[in-house]
């Protein structure tokens, strides 16, 4: 498991890369954690075009992180996932309160 | 305990493990490997990787507390007619069953309780044994898809 | 027995499985993924799985005669400072393992004896320890390359 | 493990594929046995380029058809092997009895 974090605008954009279970789990909340507090960025876009594998360790996470930024008025948009990752997403419920969208651009366009 | 009518056996393979995060993945891939010899649709094969890891990260986080010294055991066995997965650990075993498999409950704040939920969403059968102060055995099975033989 | 001294013991897996060919891959599997977490080179990751095929090849042709209901015990076991692994058959047995380790030496025409010569020649130490009825028991080190420290 | 067969002129050209063990050396032996016999051919080529791992249980079978080429006087070359591959047929003293090359072409020219 691998993640780029990069900044647009105030949206914190991470590539996530690879299998995310219960192993790489904590490294990923806090990479991401750490960004959002000391960026100056609001809004949250999950790019998981790279995910290979995802199961409850992994959504739990990407939950976490929808409870952190929408508090602080946030939005938080998923793109790019596989058919197999996305039926998961579905099935968790997930997708109903986060948006899902094919490319990065789609989703910074719906942030801007 | 049920039985499935699977057939002929055709791979076993037992393995212990130590519960650490880093043989979930390595459960996902056994489980993958034997799995693999059927026509199994890639879908089919990611569903099922995600059931075992679910029971394995069960048995780590909450049999074991995440301790990492807990000695986790995998089965899995191919049938001509479907596979069977067992999971078992020596950890703290689970009170109550009945709302442990509820969707979305879990003992633990961090969590958000959808592992049952997948296992049963994926797996044909998931049967959970498990005796507080023992462990807890979870047990899964999957049939092929009948290939047009029944319609 | 020899010692070595590999340090701290980080994961362990221990496996056991029907000697069928296909559980050759398998193993290869389990072996690499339990070693990759550390900074070995591809070039040394498949060094060490050839060693391995080898080892559980031989179990199932030699050991158990192609037999598939044999069972074949993986062991596998990472130390801060190497790898070790078992391989162990209850088939038939060496009957002279000086013999038997020789290069280019094989009980069987049609192959072609290398597979104790890619053993010694991939790992840092091979130990074959068998008994004629009972099995055998080979066992595979790999120290990690010193990062520095000593060089 | 998959293998194409095909031929051109003399030559029976293999494209071997995938994970080259004891669990598919019947299936290689007998697949090229039987090409070998029914095909009007006179020497090997053996392309390696997508064999992503061999061990003594697939040299068994490359050094097997290797004799029964050579005794009916032909010749058998193979090309294209990773550097991993190329370093157990180098190891196994193959390499003393057929010569490598890194493309088919360049196998085939050889042949010409
Ligand atoms: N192997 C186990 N040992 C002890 N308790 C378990 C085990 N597996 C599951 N449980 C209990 O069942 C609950 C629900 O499990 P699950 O549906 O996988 O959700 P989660 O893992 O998110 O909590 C857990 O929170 C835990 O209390
Ligand atoms: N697990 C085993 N059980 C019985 N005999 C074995 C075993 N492993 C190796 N041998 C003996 O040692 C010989 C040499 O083994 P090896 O160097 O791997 O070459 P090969 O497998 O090509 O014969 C074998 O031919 C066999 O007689």
């Amino acid at each position: 498991m691998d993640l780029k974090l990069s900044r647009e605008r105030d949206v914190l954009i991470v590539d996530l890369q690879g299998e995310l279970d219960l192993l790489v789990a904590d490294n990923f909340r806090s990479e991401i954690d750490r960004c959002l507090e000391e960026w100056p960025v609001r809004n949250l876009l999950l790019d998981l075009k790279e995910v290979t594998f995802i199961d409850s360790s992994g959504l739990g996470v990407i939950l976490g992180r929808y409870k952190k930024v929408t508090e602080r008025g946030g939005k938080v948009l998923l793109t790019g996932a596989r058919p197999q990752i996305k039926k998961i997403l579905e099935l968790s419920g997930l997708l109903k309160i986060m948006p899902h969208y094919d490319t990065i651009q789609q989703g910074m366009d719906e942030l801007a | 305990m049920s039985t499935d009518n699977l057939g002929k056996l055709e791979n076993r393979v037992q393995l212990k493990l130590l519960s650490v995060p880093e043989n979930i993945g390595l459960c996902r891939v056994v489980v993958a490997s034997v799995a693999a010899r059927k026509d199994l649709t890639l879908n089919e094969l990611e569903e099922i990787k995600v059931a075992v890891s679910e029971a394995v990260s069960n048995a780590i986080i909450h049999g074991y507390d995440n301790n990492p010294d807990g000695i986790i055991f995998l089965e899995v066995k191919r049938f001509e007619k479907g596979l069977e997965i067992l999971v078992e650990d020596k950890g703290k075993g689970i009170e109550d069953v009945e709302k442990a498999i509820e969707p979305a409950y879990s003992s633990n704040p961090e969590r958000i309780g959808l592992g049952f939920v997948f296992m049963k969403s994926f797996m044909d059968r998931v049967e959970v044994d498990s005796r507080v102060g023992e462990g807890t055995r979870v047990r899964l099975v999957k049939k092929w898809p009948a290939n047009g033989e029944e319609g």
